[in-house]
């Protein structure tokens, strides 16, 4: 069952009962949605973005596991005031930690509290749970009408 | 099959020990290894009998069929079209002419939505199918009205997960030229009245096709008594190997249809002229068939007839009755469907938890149940929720399976609490 | 692969008796137990590795893919999955999203002609095959032609079997839309000069598909150094177990396409609003796939990949050259086809036995050989023959086998003196 | 090779060589087509058939291997001045005989030279090439228009 704690640890059970952000940010200007087949998973990603290309605000809905809405809701907290460069980096760093093992020796970006998904490797039908959010933020952030799909 | 029957059924006289000990996958060794493999309604486990004659057949006598003269050939020939007849066998009928060969169910049904269906529907017709069909008893028939122009109908369950017959009934109308129904539900368990709705379809002149893929692997089937014009099934639900099935179909019916796929086995002759077709089933199945699983097939087929399957379902319902009372007893469990005729699935959710994070942590413990849409997304949105959680059952199963669930179901509820 | 390039290469370094005692069915198990086996060009025989791949995959991992959240379902789905890279080594390329899946190449061109076909040919347009195609590259066109009112075309042979270049390109028309060509031969063994057909096809902008069946188990293959579009196997011609082969196609192709068979796994989300359906190659992939099948294919190429192809093919072309030799000395047999880049397969006539009575003969005297139209009636028209009896060959074939032929056809020539 | 000497026997391969009855009979007023996709072997059935039913004169064209040829050749003798109840009675006997382990203590039917087709029983591919030409007879017998396949 260690694992299992490494997966479900505090942070995210609570993420996933109190998501934070969920809903539509006021005057927000772009927006995604994202599905993962597998689970049934369906996210809305809302953004607002200012003129710089700074996310200004941001918000989700949606429903799915636990994984994926806890996923979202810290989501949400990192990258308020992020920059499309800044949103890209965080992205491969979040998809290195949930697919790959930690290289030795090498000091990982600082994902603050998104290090909270790292027990997500050990469980590879769940990667995808863990970054339809992040796939989602980058399809709005470049506003094509696609959905997101993680397949 | 009904519940006040099971009760007077022998299900003690199921020796389910013993079929277990067939199945080298359950076979528990060492700590650790155990599996609880709960589902088995996505795909069976296979009895030693079924890989020794995979392993036989290539080892000692393999090679192709129909067309050799050297005696290999006519061996192999002769025990790939002896499977037909055991087919026959298994869905209570007797012509071998009646039994095509495919990968599963789902080319069986779209073997009859492109070939019987391109020759018989046209634009305004309408195909019924209901709410709880699998998506490959849905999307062949939506591609066939795309094509032709024709409609599909949709009807209706209730909470309870079964149809409405009345609904059914007034759907069918002097446009519906075929209806196209599961005998029982992959995500539900509910065993529908397909012998009453068949003979609804065919009073009425219209054709019907039953998706027998669940109803196979949990008793005796009999295509004559439903009166339905097509049954399909997939080997692999059955205990055979995977990557063959059958299509049964009326001989009338199989007859009149124009081919499906081309190729080699399935003409008469062949010009640039013109080419001609060989009888059913033979004009159905072009290429090289998977010799090697419809032997294994019939090799499941051999396995299942020594098996008692009056006792095996009387023992398989008292253990959905075990596993719903056990599931229902568990706060915050929701069970979907309450057919009081439902066979080998229970379909659940957990207020605490999402059915994927159930999985995961179900799988952690050991046990293999499944978590998603079931290919029965229409089901899900009818039910309000993007997925359920399901353990299902074969004739393996037994309650050490159903323990080891619940106790997995405590610890998820643990985590989440 | 020119003759005279075999000359110089190290058939020497080929170990066939290793390989040979690799195929159990091979094992000259007792008295009269032996078998000559002279018929893979119908099918291969299976190597103890992909025979124990099967086996231990139903014992220990056997589960379903792409839907369970489980760990034996995960293995499962690696181990499919997996398979689309090593297809991708075999065919010298490297998007496996480029791999699809199906019972093998009738249906694999079936596909093409359905979904591709169905959707860029019209009434009026032209598909070229040539004189020499196995019936499954001749009646899926027949069947789409008959669809779209779009018209055949043939390219001729001569009489050394051998497609005429000219009288090919000339048939290329502003209103070809797609040729089909055998790589090689099954009746004759002729090698296709494919890379310059497809050339010819791609500067006018008209799509190629390449037969391969009878190209991969005799030799490497280049898809992209081809450039066709789309290249189909079976993988029972090439060591591996019936049922499952591979269509590869141009990813920007098959991303246009629309679906081929509906069901379960191919869409991305159902509704009875309206379907949205997966990427290639899933969309393709409908139905519980032959999951062992593709497993048991890739234990096949694994195996493949241990052999050194090249001195595999110098061996054997020394072999053919062996056995033309020793067929022709016989009197009154007279061989078709004469290929100098001929590959595997030796079709033969006798004056004084119908082929028929040939393959009869031979099989009482263990030796397997395939007498027929070989699913190639065209040819054996333009050949005024209504059959042929072939030998053909395999990497396990030796001069014993040979040896074994020849000496039987002594018999057959005696019995019909 | 024993069994292969009683397949080919003398009379076969004679009948083989030399069949007998090979063309189109003057005034013939019936005709049928058989095929045998297997091997190939293609037949034509010409009949004369009297007033009262009788064959008053047979013929056959077509080419195909030893027992298709032979089985041909031998019928066309056998049938002549036979009625249709003749034939069906023969056909059924001849088709056990090809077909089916003697009967211990039976007495078969009397087929004649037919006997010589015995051998094929050990042959299961075979039993098409020896009973193609009587299916033929019996297509030409009802003069249906379709081809006699064995399949
Ligand atoms: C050249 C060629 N094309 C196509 C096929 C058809 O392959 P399959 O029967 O495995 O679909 C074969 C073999 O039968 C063949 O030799
Ligand atoms: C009710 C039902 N229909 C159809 C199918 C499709 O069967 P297959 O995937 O073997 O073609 C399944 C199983 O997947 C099923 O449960």
């Amino acid at each position: 069952m260690d694992d299992l704690r490494d997966l479900y640890q505090s942070t995210i059970l609570d993420h996933n009962k109190s998501p934070r952000n969920f809903g539509v940010p006021a005057d927000s200007n772009r927006d995604a949605e994202g599905y993962n087949p597998l689970c049934g998973d369906e996210l809305h990603v809302y953004l607002r973005v200012d003129a710089a290309g700074r996310i200004d605000d941001i918000g989700f809905e949606g429903s799915g596991c636990a994984i994926s809405r806890a996923s979202a809701s810290l989501m949400t907290e990192y990258v308020k005031n992020q920059s499309r460069e800044e949103v890209d980096r965080v992205f491969d760093a979040f998809h290195d930690l949930v697919t790959k093992a930690p290289k030795e020796g090498a000091t990982p970006e600082s994902l603050g509290k998104l290090a909270v998904f790292s027990g997500v490797r050990e469980f590879p039908m769940r990667v995808k749970c863990a970054t339809l959010a992040w796939h989602t933020l980058r399809a709005a952030l470049d506003q094509t009408d696609q959905t997101a799909v993680t397949e | 099959m009904s519940v006040a029957n099971h009760d007077a059924l022998p299900a003690d006289r199921f020796d389910v020990a013993a079929v277990r000990a067939q199945f080298p996958v359950l076979a528990d060794d060492g700590p650790g290894r155990t599996l609880t493999y709960l589902d088995s309604a996505a795909t069976a486990q296979k009895p030693q009998a079924v890989i020794d004659a995979l392993e036989d057949f290539y080892t000692r006598e393999y090679a192709s069929v129909h067309r050799g003269v050297y005696a290999l050939s006519v061996r192999s020939t002769q025990r790939f079209e002896a499977v037909r007849e055991k087919v026959c066998r298994l869905l209570h009928t007797s012509d071998p002419r009646e039994v095509v060969f495919t990968r599963g169910t789902t080319e069986a049904i779209n073997l009859v939505a492109t070939s019987w269906g391109g020759q018989n529907v046209s634009a305004g017709d309408e195909i019924v199918v209901t709410q709880l069909e699998h998506h490959s008893n849905i999307v062949p028939w939506q591609l066939l009205c795309e094509r032709t122009g024709a409609r599909l109908r949709v009807a209706p369950i209730g909470l309870d997960g079964c149809v409405e017959v009345d609904a059914f009934e007034a759907l069918l109308g002097p446009r519906t030229k075929l209806v196209a129904l599961a005998h029982v539900s992959n995500a539900l368990g509910t065993r529908l009245p397909v012998a009453a709705l068949c003979q609804l379809a065919r009073s009425r002149g219209i054709t019907s096709l039953v998706d027998g893929a669940q109803a196979v692997p949990h008793g005796s089937v009999d295509v004559l008594a439903i009166g339905c014009d097509f049954y399909a099934f997939s080997a692999h639900k059955v205990f055979g190997p995977t990557g063959t099935g059958v299509l049964w179909g009326r001989r009338d019916l199989l007859d009149a249809m124009p081919p499906y796929q081309g190729g080699g086995s399935m003409i008469r002759s062949v010009s640039f002229e013109g080419t001609t077709y060989a009888d059913a089933p033979q004009r159905f199945e072009a290429g090289t068939p998977d010799v090697a699983g419809v032997i294994g097939m019939g090799a499941a087929l051999d396995w299942l007839e020594e098996i008692d399957r009056e006792a095996a379902a009387a023992f398989e319902c008292e253990l959905l009755r075990y596993a719903s009372e056990a599931l229902e007893a568990i706060p915050g469990l929701h069970i979907f469907g309450s057919d009081p005729e439902k066979v080998g699935v229970l379909s659940f959710s957990l207020d605490c938890a999402h059915p994927h994070d159930i999985a995961t942590i179900l799988d952690r413990e050991g046990v293999a149940i499944r978590a998603g849409h079931h290919c029965a997304q229409p089901l899900m949105k009818f039910y309000g929720v993007p997925a359920m959680a399901r353990a299902s059952l074969a004739l393996y199963s037994d309650r050490s399976d159903i323990d080891a669930l619940v106790s997995a179901l405590e610890t998820t509820r643990e985590i989440f609490s």
